[in-house]
């Protein structure tokens, strides 16, 4: 069957709830599993005493990008009915710089934050509301503080394919070799930092 | 007639109140209250006259603190009582339309892509003042031109006409019902008039042309109609080629090919005179010119309406022989809108002459006269220049008045340099839409006066808002087309919203301002009304409390003269043979002139009404909106397949001067010929102020764009017009499908007694099954 | 006591859906939501004769209607005096079994209230005024009275004969809307708009599996325990000593 | 463990019965018997009015008649369904706090003890039926503070309780659209028809079966006799008495290492994207929730704002970052269950710094991180992993923004750490 499979199929908007609470079970599992319920942990990616941040993430990154290349070069997926993000670059440039500040503050990203406050992490709870807070101030001040903050430097490319047309696999195959070579670094300044 | 409930009944139900008109409360059904006990709240009820459309039914407005929640009929109007249309219903959203113009507007943008700057009326109208004084100087107070349409224009215009200038066009007579009231002038010296003169209730056989009663809801005559068809079993002939609604309850439809109805009328004419079937007495005592009439309809044969119309002959000689047995109850139905082919007068003298021939004029059953009613007018002298001064060349259409075409020509020209549009969607009710927007880009002002955002405001330099017909007086309406002539009053119903004003206000603050102070004597609305009413002395409170109408006597048959009328033409008679035409060396008999043919692949665009919509006027309305946000395409299902079309597909349209319009959505229907597509007018709206209208639908005017005026009146005909379908970037032709003559006659249906699904008799519901533990 | 019904005169109706406003004007329903609908049919083929005809339909507040069972709390009721299906606001939660149960398609839940909405022929107008889709009707093709009484005007207009009731062998709840009009239009509507039987998966299975369950558990342990007692009173009282 | 326990359950002498009869042991904490009775008066009126409320054919549980009765009494049935969810708020109220602030001590020792059935409980099941139905003598097995019965009854509360109480609020304030309200009304109908299946044996065992008509006043009073205990609740006496047999503690499961980690999540953001098209995402949840909230209080407002308008629905949770948010959530408990990890409340801070301070950080950093989710319009999972494996612009971008502002004010900041 060729995917995205709700959208080709057309499924109703009840069966798509109930792939995301599927998807979010397992994705939630996962979290959890790999420890990411303890900000130590999550934290440690900054205070290079545990990289495992930077580890999950560039493993799923690759992971993920080998199976959808994978699945759309033999047709069983349409790459381009994916739903992709509005590239603002600005935008992200400044959301991303903020929130790892935030994030070493916090010591949560807002998914973990949620595993962490379930598993009755009060610092994560805490987190929470301080997330709620800063949406809050976002929506109530957006028509005359930040009208159009979300909306800078605006490109009409929606991936680095297009943008450098380059392949997706050419892609896959530089982070697969960020990985190879920067994991091992990583191992050592972790093993330098632990101790201290 | 619906029936009429004696005043004090409606008094009566008035105090009880309307009852709850929130969201239905049935608490009180608990307490076994006696059904119809209805809350106390305090509803007042006003009488006033609507104006969804120019039919102008009697309303009641239910207002409760200063909101209006219901409109419904008045019981006291004798033509629709209790009853009102759809669009009477909606008019609620045409008061509270989120997208109403609100306040004067000055555009500090450009033409066509406006940007408001809201301004105080003080402003604006110094500003419009000022500028019609400096053009009065420069160029002549005729180089000021107005547009309108609508019961509450009238003011402005006698207000123009004081000023010196009547450039006034308004397109209910070029573009719509011109032709015909010119062809009943000619014949029996007086207009068809509105609401049409029909005795449908007392006819034997009715007779339409291209009429589609219920697809265009004017309540009182399509009431009348039903109950002279369903009611009193009258016969009805209906000559369309399209199966609308009146063809479906027709005993003969006859799917007659476009362009060819002055045929058949000549033949049926030719058919009763060649078998006596006429009523010689009348015709003998009040006609004109027979003699000339047989001689020149003599060569219309049946045989040869046949080939002509594709109508079968027997069909043809049926009809006229019920219509000469049933003569003088036989109604001849003028119609509306009948700017259609070029040669429209002729063809309504044609069936004015059938009618008198049959002896239908001013008799039961046919078309009876109106009755004069004499109204004080505000004493506004018009010292516009005499017509001949014009520049529009009016000396090929010897009853022309002054068209929209005309006012167009002569601002290209450069003649007219500021238009006064008011109340009038001119871009979309005029063809050939660009040439408009041409002339108004050549103007140096333009003012819109309008209750909505529509079109023309696009390219306007001052909008003014007008108050809506629930917010205002108006002038008095004397309904003179009636067999019991009465004058209804409107007034408002709720108090003007925002910052709109009545058209008192408007053109007695713009009269002040340009020195014309006594065009309008009165100070207020009401003096005004009272100066008016008294000419059949009676005032303005009195009527009010009446219940907003005012009975005459009237005279509407000829027996009520006495048997000897004279009618209002040079010969005093019915003139067969029009000697007015005769001197503007035209045909004073009409003949049958071919139409041109839809070329191959081609098929003739045609348009007509939703009952629940007032061409542009309504497509905002929400309600309404809800009901019909857009057109559909009617295609024949015959030729749909053999082009590959699906139902509910999106095509486009493009037109024989390559004109590509707005998509559509098709209707794949058999009730339509296969050369002929149908939609319906007024979609498509441009104006993205409008939410709701904007860009819904299909603008059936942009394709209106070779037009042939009326050789009589200069109207503009408007089917002529050829279309292909693009589907997907591809144009597909129209197969051609040849036509055998036709015509469908009734199924008698036999009349069962018994109900024929017997429901389960009431009572014997299933026991009460003892569930539970 | 009466049991009110209505009679449209399809041969008279001119599809102008003047109804509909007037209905909407009256009762304040959202956006495209409407109580009572004109749904235009044609021109179609229909067996070599051609047809243009309007459904008007609204509630038909049938003599057995199955909306009524199928809402657990009862909120909607045929009331005994009027024999108008009402809705008590108050009592429903906006739960739908009676949309879904409705064979005509003549309710639907008002996403303002979130309650149910539906037609109950002016039920506050009653006695006082005709109903509004009746009173603004241009050609008088509804016509709304008590059936139970001979001389009112809908019990004549039923005698003229020729009058349907859109129901079919399989689905015949007993509707009080009956039609009047040509063969070939009310057969035209049956078949672009027949009466469905519907029913929900949820309400499917509450019929035959949990209720059945539900009442046969609570039964048996119910009357398990009354026979365990009677056990216990006819040996007379056990005392604790034989116990060991 | 368990035949050490057979070997000392030995019958009584009659003086040692004597002797017990009178000492008195703890049983119910004050708490616990305040809440029984509690839900006694709760389900008293909530099974009448509830039940009266249920009239149609297809659903009556209870006859015409007594249902008018309940008409008669309350009037109009509107005022039954208001007594019904005032009720029923309440009663979720009380439940919830007590659930809070008496999990540690009363309710997760009662739950694992309800759910840990032994062989015993099922002998105890057998015995008890023949003694009833038989009329035999019987010698009961050493049971624990509940006996095989009350284990299984209670199971059935414990879990139809809760699904009780959330279908009633999805009922009452339309919490779901029409379809689920459906749904949630026969499970709730169902879910009530199963405890009342297990009232009857559970009325019927407290007050008129005489061996355990001492239970009955023990709920009164907290008080039972040490005799009765020792007869009917043998471990529960051991354990009061002599402190035995806690149930063994199984090990927690080590957390996998991340390479393992970032596959798996890899595998589940591919299979996001194949089934729905959608990449992972977190931040859309709160910001969801939040419009909610705000919504139900001021729905015009809310619909009306720039910003927040286009986020809102007819029914705004109803969305698909909501329902991942939702099994975000059940995944973790699943994933902590699974790996014998014991829910604790804790506050993970640096050595340094105090409790408060790092709240009042987590906070900030909460602030801050809910505010840049919004201008970037996404969060880690969303820009960085879903955006990164299709290659978007934004999403790397946002990646190694994130790192670069992450190390900048982790050096400056790295005192909190240290």
């Amino acid at each position: 069957m060729i995917g995205p499979l709700y959208k080709i199929l057309g499924w109703s908007h009840g069966t798509l709830m109930l792939l995301a609470l599927i998807i979010g079970f397992f994705f939630g599992y996962a979290l959890y599993r790999s420890g990411f319920y303890s900000s130590k942990k999550l934290a440690g990616v900054f205070y290079l005493y545990d990289f495992a941040v930077y580890k999950v993430i560039f493993g799923g990154i690759v992971s993920a990008g080998l199976l959808i290349w994978l699945s759309s070069t033999i047709g069983l997926l349409k790459f381009d009915m994916l739903t992709f993000h509005p590239s603002y670059l600005l935008s992200s440039l400044i959301g991303g710089f903020l929130f790892g500040i935030g994030f070493v503050f916090g010591g949560f990203c807002p998914g973990t934050s949620l595993v962490s406050a379930v598993t009755g992490s009060f610092d994560a709870m805490a987190f929470i509301l301080g997330i709620y807070v800063g949406i809050g101030i976002w929506d109530i001040g957006y028509s005359w503080l930040f009208k159009g903050l979300n909306h800078l430097g605006k490109i009409k490319e929606k991936t680095l394919m297009e943008l450098w047309n380059i392949p997706y696999i050419v892609l896959i195959i530089i982070a697969f070799v960020i990985v190879v070579v920067t994991f091992p670094i990583v191992m050592k300044v972790e093993k330098k930092f632990k101790d201290e | 007639m619906g029936k009429q409930i004696s005043r004090r009944d409606f008094l009566k139900q008035s105090f009880m109140g309307a009852g709850a008109i929130a969201a239905a409360d049935y608490s009180f059904v608990f307490k076994k209250f006696p059904p119809g006990k209805a809350g106390k709240e305090k509803v007042e009820l006003i009488p006033s006259v609507c104006e969804m459309c120019f039919w102008k039914c009697g309303i009641i407005g239910k207002v409760k603190d200063g909101r209006l929640l219901k409109i419904e009929g008045n019981p006291l109007n004798p033509h629709n009582g209790e009853k009102i249309c759809g669009r009477g219903n909606a008019g609620i959203m045409q008061l509270y339309d989120p997208d109403r113009l609100k306040y004067p507007l000055l555009n500090i943008g450009t033409r066509g892509k406006p940007k408001w700057k809201r301004i105080s009326w003080k402003d604006a109208l110094d500003r419009i003042a000022k500028k019609m004084l400096e053009l009065k100087e420069k160029h002549g107070a005729e180089s000021v031109a107005n547009l309108s349409h609508g019961s509450s224009s009238i003011p402005m215009r006698k207000l123009l006409k004081n000023f010196g200038t009547d450039r006034i066009a308004h397109a209910s007579f070029d573009q719509c019902r011109g032709n015909r009231d010119v062809a009943y002038e000619l014949t029996f010296g007086v207009g068809a008039g509105s609401p049409e003169r029909a005795d449908f209730i007392n006819s034997k056989v009715i007779y339409l042309t291209g009429s589609h009663f219920g697809e265009n809801a004017h309540t009182s005559i399509v009431r009348e109609f039903i109950e002279a068809v369903e009611g009193k079993k009258a016969k009805l002939i209906v000559a369309d080629p399209r199966y609308s609604v009146a063809a479906s309850k027709a005993d003969y439809w006859l799917p007659i090919k476009p362009g060819t109805d002055t045929a058949l009328i000549l033949t049926i004419i030719n058919y009763i005179i060649q078998h006596n079937l006429y009523d010689k007495e009348f015709v003998a005592k009040y006609t004109y010119g027979f003699d000339e009439l047989k001689k020149e309809v003599s060569k219309y044969t049946p045989e040869w309406a046949e080939k002509i119309t594709e109508i079968k002959k027997e069909m043809i000689i049926e009809i006229a022989e019920l219509m000469g047995k049933s003569s003088p109850a036989v109604n001849i139905f003028p119609g509306r809108q009948s700017t259609w082919y070029g040669n429209d007068t002729q063809r309504i003298r044609a069936m004015a002459i059938l009618s008198a021939i049959l002896g239908s004029v001013g008799r039961k059953g046919g078309y009876f006269f109106p009755t004069k009613i004499k109204l004080k007018g505000c004493p506004c002298p018009n010292n516009a220049k005499k017509k001949e001064d014009y520049l529009c060349d009016t000396s090929g259409y010897p009853f022309m008045k002054t068209t929209t075409e005309c006012i167009r020509e002569a601002t290209l020209k450069g003649d007219i340099k500021m238009w006064i549009v008011y109340g009038s969607n001119v871009i979309h009710n005029t063809p050939r839409p660009q040439k408009t927007i041409d002339a108004i880009n050549k103007l140096d002002f333009m003012v819109v006066v309008d209750i909505k955002p529509t079109e023309p405001s696009l390219y306007a330099d001052i909008i003014l808002p007008e108050a809506t017909y629930l917010e205002r007086y108006d002038i008095p309406f004397a309904i003179q087309d009636s067999r019991t002539p009465f004058i209804q009053i409107r007034r408002p119903v709720v108090q003007p919203l925002y910052e709109s004003k009545d058209a008192f206000y408007i053109v007695s603050e713009l009269g002040k301002r340009l020195g014309l102070k006594e065009c309008f004597p009165c100070n207020s609305m009401e003096d005004y009304l009272n100066l008016a009413l008294s000419a059949v002395n009676i005032t303005l409170d009195k009527v009010e409390r009446q219940g907003g109408i005012f009975r005459l006597e009237g005279k509407p048959f000829l027996d009520d003269f006495g048997g000897n009328y004279k009618f209002p033409t040079p010969t005093g008679k019915i003139e067969l043979f029009s000697t007015k035409l005769k001197e503007a060396n035209k045909d004073p008999i009409p003949k049958y002139e071919p139409v041109e043919d839809v070329p191959k692949g081609w098929a003739r665009l045609s348009y007509g009404r939703s009952p629940v919509h007032t061409f542009s006027r309504t497509e905002n309305n929400k309600w309404l909106h809800a009901l019909l946000p857009e057109n559909d395409l009617w295609i024949n299902s015959e030729a749909a397949a053999k082009m590959g079309l699906k139902d509910g597909e999106y095509v486009k349209l493009k037109n024989q001067d390559g004109v590509i319009s707005d998509p559509v959505k098709l209707k794949i229907t058999p009730g339509i010929r296969p050369d002929m597509v149908h939609t319906y007018h007024g979609f498509g709206s441009k104006s993205p102020f409008l939410k709701l209208a904007y860009n819904k639908g299909m603008s059936d005017n942009d394709l209106i764009t070779k037009i042939v005026l009326d050789p009589i009146m200069g109207g503009m005909a408007k089917r002529i017009n050829f279309v292909k379908i693009i589907k997907n970037g591809k144009e597909i032709d129209f197969p051609f499908i040849k036509q055998k003559p036709s015509g469908f006659k009734k199924k008698p249906e036999k009349t069962i007694s018994i109900k024929l699904t017997a429901p389960i008799p009431a009572g014997s519901q299933e026991e009460e099954e003892e569930g539970g533990c | 006591m009466a049991k009110y019904g209505m009679v449209i005169d399809l041969d008279r109706c001119v599809g102008c859906q003047a109804c509909m406003l007037a209905c909407k004007a009256q009762w304040q329903t959202p956006e495209d939501y409407f109580r009572t609908w004109v749904k235009h049919i044609g021109p179609i083929q229909h067996n070599d004769e051609l047809v243009l005809t309007s459904f008007v339909g609204q509630c038909n507040h049938c003599d057995n209607p199955p909306c009524v069972p199928a809402c657990p709390t009862q909120a909607t009721f045929k009331d005994t005096d009027t024999g108008i299906v009402l809705v008590n606001q108050e009592l429903c939660i906006g739960c739908g079994y009676c949309v879904e149960a409705c064979p005509y398609d003549a309710r639907f839940i008002n996403p303002v209230t979130q309650k149910v909405d539906k037609c109950d022929f002016c039920f506050p107008r009653l006695g006082r005024e005709e109903p509004a889709c009746v009173k603004t009707c241009i050609v008088s093709a509804k016509i709304f009275g008590d059936l139970e009484d001979s001389n009112s005007d809908i019990s004549k207009k039923l005698k003229t004969g020729n009058t349907f009731v859109i129901a079919t062998k399989k689905v015949n709840p007993g509707p009080n809307v009956y039609y009047k009009g040509r063969r070939k239009n009310v057969e035209a509507i049956i078949k672009t708009y027949p009466p469905k039987k519907k029913d929900t998966l949820p309400a499917k299975i509450w019929s035959n599996v949990l209720r059945p369950f539900v009442i046969l558990g609570a039964g048996a342990t119910f009357v398990g325990s009354l026979i365990a007692y009677m056990f216990q009173i006819n040996q007379g009282e056990k005392e604790e000593e034989n116990e060991e | 463990m368990r035949n050490e326990i057979l070997e000392q359950y030995l019958p009584l002498t009659p003086e040692e019965k004597e002797e017990l009869k009178n000492k008195k042991i703890k049983k119910h904490h004050v708490a616990t018997v305040f809440l029984h009775w509690f839900n006694l008066f709760v389900w008293i009126t909530e099974l009448i009015t509830g039940a009266a409320l249920i009239v149609s054919i297809n659903y009556r549980f209870i006859p015409k008649f007594l249902t008018d009765i309940v008409d008669g009494v309350y009037g109009t049935r509107a005022n039954i369904i208001k007594t019904h969810i005032f009720v029923g708020v309440i009663w979720a109220f009380v439940l919830i706090l007590y659930a809070l602030f008496g999990w540690r001590r009363y309710l997760k020792p009662t739950l694992k003890q309800i759910f840990f059935i032994t062989k015993d409980d099922i002998d105890w099941l057998k015995t008890k039926f023949e003694e009833v139905a038989l009329n035999k003598k019987v010698h009961y097995p050493p049971q624990d503070s509940y006996n095989g019965g009350q284990k299984l009854f209670a199971q059935v509360v414990a879990i139809m309780v809760p699904v009780i109480i959330v279908t009633g609020f999805i009922m009452a304030f339309h919490l779901l659209p029409p379809a689920l309200i459906r749904w949630a009304i026969i499970i709730h109908f169902g879910a009530v028809g199963l405890v009342v299946m297990g009232l009857s044996v559970h009325i019927y065992m407290a007050l008129l079966y005489p061996p355990e008509q001492e239970g009955f006043f023990g709920m009164i009073t907290g008080y039972i006799s040490e005799y009765f205990a020792y007869h009917h609740h043998y471990k529960f006496w051991r354990k009061k008495k002599k402190g035995l047999d806690a149930p063994p503690e199984l090990e927690p499961k080590k957390d996998w290492g991340p390479i393992f980690a970032g596959i798996f999540l890899g595998v589940v953001l591919f299979f996001s994207y194949y089934l729905t098209g959608f990449g992972l995402g977190a931040s859309g949840f709160f910001q969801r929730t939040l419009i909610a909230v705000l919504g139900a209080f001021a729905p015009e407002a809310v619909k009306a704002h720039p910003y927040m308008g286009h986020y809102w629905g007819v029914y705004p949770l109803w969305n698909f970052l909501v329902f991942m948010g939702f099994g975000l959530v059940g995944g973790t408990l699943a994933a902590m269950f699974f790996a014998h990890h014991k829910f604790r409340f804790r506050i993970e801070r640096g050595k340094n710094i105090t409790d408060i301070q790092r709240l009042v950080l987590s906070v900030i950093g909460g602030i801050i991180v809910g505010f840049a989710t919004r201008i970037a319009g996404g969060c880690t999972s969303s820009q960085a992993l879903s955006g990164g494996a299709v290659f978007s612009p934004s999403g790397w971008i946002f990646m190694l923004a994130l790192f670069a502002g992450g190390y900048l004010a982790a050096f400056i900041f790295r005192r909190f750490w240290k």
